[in-house]
């Protein structure tokens, strides 16, 4: 089946005066209709430039190089700025992480809710915010006709999100990109959140791209994840596949310093070292400092990816 | 509107103790000037007989205190006092030459948000291009030069040598060009800076980025998202300058024969005329009030955050 | 035995005005009458969300915060009315560490000025002397000499961190606050200065408060845990026994809600309970959770629950012990977690 | 950002239109009038004469002011005024006449005179005016000589005194003895008088802007007994005056180089080289009726030694400060200048040759009163302090200001180390008043050589200097009406002064008017400048 | 103080490192750059002025007035006839002097102010953000002239009198800065270890607060430049013969026609002065914190 998205080979650098950041370094990564896939990894590993990177919402100082991203058919990146403006919003559409900042304070939620209908399917004012009450009462948001007259400041960090969440659904997009949706959130809230992405997910049809760095989320959440570092992903496979049954060592040690031992105050497994420097990465296989398993070819070249029946990991311990 | 009567109101009763504190400073200041504005204002041929005569007449030598109560009193009152120069009233000296002061300031003010804004707005746009160096190296160049030198230059070359306006004086609404860009171009830089990192701040925003990933076009993204947030500041900053533009002319005043109140503070200052310098600075003290309330309301009126916080 | 950390009905008020026009004065009851006490060498956890007001008690036990009122006593001297000289002392015995440790240490000052500082204050040595327990306390944190000379901005976030710690235990304080000290930092991080955490209370004996919003995180740490909702302790139990057996139907919904990460979570249903916390302004009356809880009756919203004790130390604040089961549900949920895999 | 440059570009587009506009529209807007040959010019020429001034008066009522100048000139009219060669002539004055061995003065006044407001000018209006002036005026010791006023018929009125008045004239050829409208001042008050007076001369005030300018109209009532003017009444050629305040010496000079004005008073030394080469313009001057001169005071050691002055007057190069000044003043070695009564060139001779600039004396002179260069310094010295002196210059005196750092410079070739502070004129003379200086820069003018009393009496000026014989020759030429006779007791007061130097002369400036050529029939008036337009035309067309 | 001896070498090659970063920062600002580069040049001048200048700063000499600018007096002579270059060069020194001391008096005072106000808040902050915000409310130039009147005229009086009219910005600078700063856990962390408030204020607060202040503190220098200036044009500059840049500029406007080198030099050279310190403090603010707001 043709994938909804195609990400191939994508490299975004970000060109500072101490040097070139490689954030994205050689990405590449499939959606398929109706799935919700996972972009996993620590702070720093690229999972957030990819996806903005999909929505050519990479400013100076950072390019996106060099790569491929095929939606339904096109290469957003050769796509000119009104076209791309008219897949934005509409077609793919994205969440970010913090709702407290990311509605605009002066104007009311019901009008930003309403924006994308005017911008793409040219409705006016007054309709575009009659459906955007229609949206409010989607995303379970009490009394929706006196909320759309509110502005974001009055509303709760988990009624904003639910307000950019149905922003982001007016349009009816293809494909959803959640940037860390829920890290901003209490815990209580983050289940009420994650709950509603996953109905408007059914109800809608949409694929998603679910961006994180917590593991239960993705548990919960995706049918596919892919593991980042440093740029790259280092494997990638259904979810309860890589969770069972990890293949790279970066993903073996994530999993195994969860604080989830049966007896408690024991030492927690962990990996070693810190993150590298993202300007100067090491040679050869990004993780290979941190890595108990590293051998002299980790030193030398970076590991290929390697597809062991759907379940891909890029580690030379898994090439033949 | 009744509450922000009632909040205009009181924020005037709570500016009152400011402004008493700055007639008392201003007054003590006035009367450590060394001198004697008797001494000062009378000729060579003048009998010191006579000069005690003058003081007792008017009332100048009193305790400083005496002095000041019978002024603020007389000054609640509505009335400001004589002039020790003019011996006029001193609600006409400075009455008369309030509209040209207002005149001038807001018409330098409005110039320089006028162009000072796009400037400013260009340049955070395209940060780091030479199109943001060149706006800024030629506010900046404005900003740098001495007033009254460019004053006189703008004088002789538009004025002197190619006639195009009034060279000075007040004698019709083009006679105001001259004198409002002297004190508009140097602001220019001032204004065009803030709004600069005004919207160099709000373009890292959240809500920016939001905007542009609904797929708004770029003049809705930059104009109603951005710029109108970066304004907010940049309008309520226009009010909090009124005032001090005010008594802030006396040198384009001068340049330009100008009869605004700049050049009247300044020779009052200069000759020790107590009763006119505490009357303009009180007026300058009570219109910084004013715009500062001004300044709030304003920013109500744009800023729900701020509207709706006084509302609940 | 004497606990080393006694606090009893805690409370911490703050009054903000608000409003730039119409100035209204704003009580926000962070901490609403908090009681519990820590033995030596025991690690106590205090969970809860964001405005539960856990922050505050640990900002407060320090006197960084002014109670509002209540007593705080630490080896038996009430520390909410001690002396100058006395503070000093408190201050040698008692440090910190918090949640981000970038904005927990000066940008303007190098790891060493970080270290040399509390040795200067409270006199305990200088010169020569001091280079070497600076380094030493480095070296026991996991940091090297190459250290000693940098900036804040210069390290990666998990060494800021063992520098915030070095920092706290570099005194060879009794009892170490941890505010969030794991919270910004990336999982692969999170477990070393975890286990640093670890190491270090068992070679100095030191006696931790534990605050977190990570039930599993503070399992993993606490010997006690307190649950903590809108300002005040909900439930207080042994680690074990908390997850176990727990009462409360706000403990319950915290394990239930967090989202857990193993794929077969997914098979289980949630306990998602509705509406957000109440601003710490506008407290309900009645119990402060009964608007969300499931379990709420008509009393609930009439009568604040008081903690109960049911035994073992393990107390309660609910109307409805014993006539609702919240922890089956939590069982469920327990026993995947507990059966964890191992990882090939 | 390369998700937005097309739209940027765009942006760039509408703000650069949106400044373009924002400068060009104003201009477009307030030029283009000027460009089409407009028949409105905003200031008219024919009827209206414009005169730029430097500086607003403090107030119309002459009677209250300090300072009088050139609107008091045209509101009001005073009974006798100096013709060009400073005799005495009649103004209002039908005739005058001196009684009583020069005790008292007799003024007949015509049948018909009125002031602007109707009011008409009798005996009793003139009592009540130099009533009011003793009364009011800063100056009010002018009259104080005048023992009572007599009224003897209705147009005719004397003043007796109780000595003869010699020093009395100078008030009264001024403006400030002309009289003013009692009646009307009566019934407005002081104040208000102050802003709306009425006199009787050829204009009258229509409108004051503060701060801009005074309109004056003609005033259709008045009548002068001039015998120099043609017309003895309101001049038809000119219904209005508008007087403009310019402090600003650059901007008032371009206005009348623009031909915006048409008089200028006050016209800067820098500007009179070059309105000479301007054939659109022509340049009156008068002498300054008094000099500009160094005050020193002769309390404070080392200036109480009378060698040291001399020293200073001699190390003066006046030529040089002259020669700074464009040559717009005159050298000036004594102490009554040309324009003033009681002048006599024998004692200015004797001064020049006195005080001639001599370096060598100036230094054996300060080398007699003990002051050499021990040290090497360029500077003198005795007993170890060198010899420095405060010099006080007021900035608000262009000719002043100007030669300060000269004067400190050529005072340096003898040795004296002078420092220069700058002070607003009046606060020179308050510190002057107060012994609170070394040397001070300051200057006066006023027509009659009575103006020494306010400046060297022992008693009534209160300066440093004080003389028996100078306090009692001061006081005797206030009574000696014969105008040779009190010539010799000033000549003789001068000689004194000359040996005591409390002053040093510098110099007497030239006073300059700027009219533009095209304004005729224009008189400047000795001593003070005052201008006589009754028969001024201002005619265009012509170049 | 002493330093441990394990690290100095990495300590000297650390800070070498920053310095060597600040630079290359300054030249990714170009016109942080440019300012620099001025703002040597004019120093340069002011130190090396006896050097350059041809003639003494107050040497008169009436022959040679108002002459044009010639190969013996490069800029020309004044009405004295004072070389103008010579003036000028050294009136490099003045300016120079004038931008310190005003800019060192301002921020003290200001400074000192703004940390009380923002760290103790109350009403301490009440009082101090009062006064700030009447004394800038208060025309500046008219404010400094009823000073200079007072105190007596003179560069130092005149220095004096801006500084004490216009420190209010740094207050509120700072002020802001250490509000935002106050409740920091690095702050937090200093009282629970024990700190003072003074030391807090003075090891914690004031060098994270400094790269606003230098900012400003770069600005203030073209501004105090341009204040004395003013005060020159309404005649209570620096005292003669002062080679004071606006002294000259006011001095000679009459003569702006018909002898324009008497002011068209000293007026080059303020604006160049000013226009570099504005340009290193704009590109500094740049460098430093783009989105601080002065």
């Amino acid at each position: 089946m043709e994938p909804l998205l195609s990400v191939e080979n994508l490299r975004t650098y970000f060109y500072l005066s101490r040097g070139v950041v490689k954030a994205v370094d050689g990405v590449s990564f499939n959606i398929m209709r109706d799935e919700v896939f996972s972009l996993v990894g620590e702070t720093g590993c690229g999972k957030s430039v990819t996806a903005l990177s999909i929505l050519r919402l990479i400013g100076p100082p950072g390019k996106i190089v060099s790569g491929k991203v095929m939606f339904e058919g096109r290469n957003l990146l050769e796509l000119n700025e009104a076209d791309m403006r008219k897949i934005r919003g509409k077609e793919i559409a994205m969440i970010f992480q913090n709702p407290m900042t990311s509605l605009n304070p002066i104007l009311t939620v019901g009008f930003q809710i309403g924006e994308p209908l005017m911008a793409h399917f040219g409705e006016d004012k007054k309709s575009a915010i009659s459906k955007a009450i229609k949206l409010i009462r989607r995303v379970k948001i009490p009394d929706p006709d006196i909320r759309a007259r509110y502005y974001p400041h009055q509303f709760s960090g988990g009624m904003r999100q639910r307000a950019l969440i149905a922003m982001m659904i007016s349009c009816r997009p293809k494909l959803l990109i959640a940037d860390e949706p829920t890290t901003a959130l209490d815990v209580t809230i983050q289940a009420q959140i994650l709950d509603l992405l996953m109905e408007l997910k059914k109800d809608y049809k949409t694929s998603m791209l679910m961006i994180t760095h917590d593991f239960g989320v993705v548990a919960e959440m995706s049918d596919r994840v892919g593991v980042m570092y440093l740029g790259n992903i280092v494997e990638m496979g259904e979810v309860e596949e890589v969770f069972e049954n990890p293949l790279h060592p970066y993903t073996k040690g994530l999993i195994a310093c969860l604080p989830l031992k049966p007896e408690r105050k024991k030492k927690l497994e962990h990996i070693p070292g810190v993150l590298p420097s993202p300007i100067n990465p090491p040679r050869g296989c990004k993780f290979h400092p941190r890595c108990k398993y590293a051998m002299d070819i980790c030193r030398e070249k970076p590991p290929e990816t390697i597809d062991l029946g759907g379940h891909i990991v890029a580690c030379h311990m898994y090439s033949r | 509107m009744a509450g922000m009567l009632k909040y205009a109101v009181k924020k005037i009763f709570l500016g009152i103790p400011a402004i008493l504190g700055v007639s008392i400073i201003l007054f003590s200041i006035m009367h450590m000037i060394p001198g004697d504005p008797i001494v000062l204002i009378v000729g060579e041929r003048v009998d010191p007989s006579r000069i005690e005569e003058l003081r007792e007449a008017w009332g100048l030598n009193k305790p400083i205190y005496i002095q000041y109560f019978y002024w603020l009193s007389h000054f609640i009152q509505g009335d400001f006092g004589t002039s020790i120069i003019h011996r006029q009233p001193v609600s006409d000296l400075i009455f008369s030459r309030l509209p040209f002061t207002i005149e001038l300031t807001l018409t330098s003010l409005i110039i320089a948000y006028i162009i000072g804004i796009p400037i400013g707005v260009v340049a955070a746009l395209k940060r780091g291009s030479w199109i943001d160096y060149l706006a800024m190296g030629f506010a900046i160049f404005f900003y740098s030069m001495p007033g009254f030198w460019l004053g006189l230059m703008l004088m002789l070359l538009f004025g002197l040598y190619l006639k195009w306006l009034p060279l000075s004086g007040y004698s019709g609404p083009e006679s105001l060009i001259l004198p409002a860009l002297t004190l508009a171009l140097p602001s220019i830089a001032m204004i065009a800076r803030l709004i600069r990192s005004e919207m160099l701040e709000v373009l890292t925003e959240d809500y920016v980025r939001t905007a542009w990933a609904k797929g708004l076009p770029s003049r809705t993204v930059i104009f109603r998202h951005a710029f109108k947030n970066a304004l907010i500041p940049v309008i309520v900053m226009f009010f909090l300058q009124l005032p001090w533009l005010i008594g802030g002319a006396v040198v384009i005043e001068t340049v330009f024969a100008w009869p605004g109140m700049g050049r009247l503070l300044y020779k009052s200052i200069v000759r020790q005329d107590y009763p006119v310098v505490q009357a303009i600075i009180l007026i300058i003290a009570i219109l910084t009030v004013i715009s500062n309330i001004l300044g709030d309301i304003v920013s109500a009126i744009l800023d729900p955050r701020i509207r709706l916080e006084e509302a609940g | 035995m004497n606990p080393l950390l006694e606090v009893v009905n805690l409370k911490k008020y703050f009054v903000h005005s608000r409003g730039i026009l119409f100035r209204k004065k704003i009580v926000v009851k962070a901490v609403d009458g908090v009681s519990f006490s820590i033995n030596r060498g025991e690690t106590f956890g205090l969970v809860g969300e964001s405005g539960s007001g856990k922050t505050t008690v640990g900002l407060t036990i320090l006197m960084l915060y002014k109670p509002t009122s209540g007593k705080v006593f630490f080896d038996g001297m009430d520390i909410t009315e001690i002396p100058r000289r006395k503070m000093k002392e408190f201050r040698r015995r008692v440090s910190v560490v918090f949640q981000d440790p970038y904005s927990s240490l000066n940008p303007r000052m190098t790891v060493r000025q970080h270290l040399l500082r509390p040795l200067k204050i409270h006199k305990i040595a200088s010169g020569e002397k001091a280079d070497e327990l600076i380094i030493e306390t480095l070296r026991k944190v996991g940091l090297g000499v190459e250290h000693v000379h940098r900036y804040p901005h210069q390290l990666s976030g998990g060494q800021q961190q063992r520098v915030a710690i070095a920092r706290a235990i570099i005194l060879r304080p009794d009892l170490i606050i941890l505010d969030e000290p794991t919270s910004s930092l990336d999982v692969s991080v999170r477990a070393q200065i975890l286990n640093l955490l670890l190491d270090l209370q068992k070679d100095m004996g030191l006696t931790y408060l534990f605050i977190s919003h990570d039930l599993l995180t503070i399992r993993h740490m606490s010997d006690k845990i307190g649950v903590m909702y809108l300002g005040k302790i909900v439930e207080i139990a042994e680690t074990d026994e908390l997850f176990k057996n727990m009462k409360h139907p706000y403990t319950a919904t915290l394990l239930s809600a967090a989202p857990i990460p193993d794929p077969r979570r997914k098979s289980l249903k949630k306990m998602i309970i509705r509406g957000e916390p109440s601003s710490p302004i506008n407290i309900p009356k009645g119990c402060r959770f009964h608007p969300r809880c499931p379990y709420a009756i008509e009393k609930c919203s009439r009568k604040e629950p008081s903690l109960v004790d049911i035994g073992g130390g393990h107390v309660v604040a609910c109307h409805r012990i014993g006539e609702i089961d919240v922890s089956s549900e939590a069982r469920a949920v327990w026993s995947i977690l507990i059966g964890s895999r191992q990882v090939k | 950002m390369s998700y937005s440059r097309r739209a940027i570009s765009k942006i760039h587009a509408l703000i650069a239109v949106v400044i373009i506009v924002a400068i060009a529209v104003p201009i477009i807007f307030f030029i283009y009038p000027h460009l089409m040959p407009s028949p409105t010019p905003q200031i008219q020429y024919k009827k209206t004469l414009v005169i730029a001034i430097p500086e607003e008066p403090e107030g119309l009522d002459i009677q209250q002011v300090s300072w009088a100048n050139e609107i008091h000139d045209l509101i009001y009219q005073p009974l006798v005024v100096f013709d060009e060669n400073m005799n005495m002539v009649c103004d209002l004055a039908v005739s005058w006449e001196v009684t009583d061995n020069g005790k008292s003065i007799i003024f007949h006044l015509p049948q018909d005179a009125q002031f602007s407001s109707g009011n008409p000018i009798t005996a009793q209006v003139i009592k009540d005016s130099i009533e009011r002036y003793r009364q009011i005026s800063p100056y009010a010791e002018d009259f104080a000589v005048v023992s009572s006023i007599e009224i003897i018929d209705d147009y005719t009125v004397k003043l007796v005194c109780e000595e003869p008045p010699a020093y009395l004239w100078a008030v009264l050829i001024t403006v400030y003895g002309a009289p003013v409208d009692v009646v009307s001042a009566r019934s407005m008050g002081n104040e208000q008088f102050n802003v709306e007076a009425i006199g009787s001369g050829p204009y009258k005030l229509k409108e004051w802007v503060h701060g801009s300018h005074i309109v004056l109209v003609r005033n259709d009532k008045y009548k002068t007994n001039l015998p120099f003017v043609e017309n003895k009444g309101p001049n038809p050629y000119i219904d209005e005056v508008i007087i403009r305040f310019i402090p600003e010496d650059l901007t008032r000079i371009s206005e009348l180089e623009a031909g915006n004005v048409d008089i200028v008073r006050g016209v800067p030394v820098d500007a009179v080289s070059r309105l000479m080469q301007n054939p659109d313009i022509k340049l009156y001057y008068t002498l300054q009726p008094g000099i500009d001169y160094i005050m020193v005071n002769v309390r404070k050691p080392p200036l109480d030694d009378v060698r040291v002055r001399k020293a200073i007057a001699l190390a003066v190069d006046r030529d040089s400060l002259v020669q700074v000044l464009e040559n717009t003043s005159i050298p000036w070695y004594c102490f009554i200048s040309p324009s003033m009564m009681c002048y006599n060139e024998t004692i200015e001779e004797i001064a020049k040759n006195t005080y001639s600039t001599n370096i060598d004396e100036a230094k054996s002179l300060l080398a007699s009163a003990g002051w050499t260069d021990t040290d090497g310094d360029g500077y003198v010295d005795k007993d170890g302090a060198p010899l420095e002196l405060t010099l006080l210059v007021p900035v608000d005196r262009p000719q002043l200001k100007r030669v300060g750092p000269l004067i400190q410079d050529q005072l340096k070739q003898i040795g004296i180390k002078v420092n220069v502070r700058e002070f607003e004129y009046s606060y020179v003379r308050q510190k002057t008043r107060e012994w609170d200086f070394d040397l001070a820069l300051r200057a006066w003018s006023w027509a009659d050589p009575d103006i020494l009393i306010y400046l060297v009496h022992g008693t009534i000026a209160n300066y440093t200097y004080a003389n028996p014989t100078v306090d009692q020759l001061l006081e005797e030429g206030r009574t000696v009406m014969d105008p040779v006779e009190r010539t010799k007791v000033y000549s003789r007061i001068q000689s004194i002064l000359l040996e005591d130097l409390p002053m040093i002369p510098l110099f007497v400036n030239k006073e300059y008017t700027a009219v533009r050529k095209n304004v005729v029939g224009l008189i400047v008036l000795p001593p003070y400048g005052s201008i006589v337009i009754n028969d001024v035309k201002i005619i265009i067309g012509e170049s | 103080m002493y330093k441990s001896k394990i690290g100095i070498m990495d300590n000297v090659l650390l800070n070498a490192r920053r310095i060597i970063e600040g630079l290359r920062m300054m030249f990714y600002y170009k016109m942080a750059l440019i300012g620099f580069f001025i703002v040597c040049a004019v120093t340069i001048i002011a130190i090396a002025a006896p050097l350059i200048a041809l003639r003494r700063y107050d040497e008169t000499n009436v022959a040679d007035r108002l002459k044009p600018p010639s190969s013996e007096y490069p800029f020309g002579t004044d009405d004295l006839g004072r070389c103008i270059f010579s003036r000028v060069i050294y009136g490099s020194r003045i300016a120079l002097m004038v931008g310190l001391i005003v800019m060192l008096i301002e921020a003290s005072i200001g400074v000192v102010l703004g940390l009380i106000a923002g760290y103790y808040g109350g009403i301490a902050d009440k009082v101090i953000s009062a006064i700030t915000d009447i004394i800038w409310a208060l025309p500046p130039l008219v404010l400094a002239l009823g000073i200079v009147i007072i105190i007596g005229p003179g560069l130092l009086n005149v220095v004096a009198a801006i500084a004490i009219v216009s420190w209010p910005p740094f207050t509120r600078i700072t002020r802001a800065k250490v509000q935002s700063l106050v409740n920091r856990e690095f702050i937090l962390a200093a009282r629970a270890i024990g700190e003072n408030n003074f030391n807090i204020i003075v090891r914690y607060i004031l060098p994270n607060v400094l790269s606003p202040i230098i900012v400003l503190a770069t600005l203030t220098i073209p501004s105090a430049i341009l204040s004395t200036t003013a005060l020159s044009f309404l005649g209570f500059g620096a005292q003669p013969p002062t080679p004071d840049w606006g002294a000259m500029l006011a001095e000679g406007r009459d003569k702006m026609i018909y002898a324009p080198w008497i002011t068209t030099f000293p007026g080059i050279f303020i604006v160049i002065t000013a226009l570099g310190f504005n340009l290193l403090g704009d590109g500094l603010r740049d460098m430093l914190d783009p989105k601080l707001k002065i």
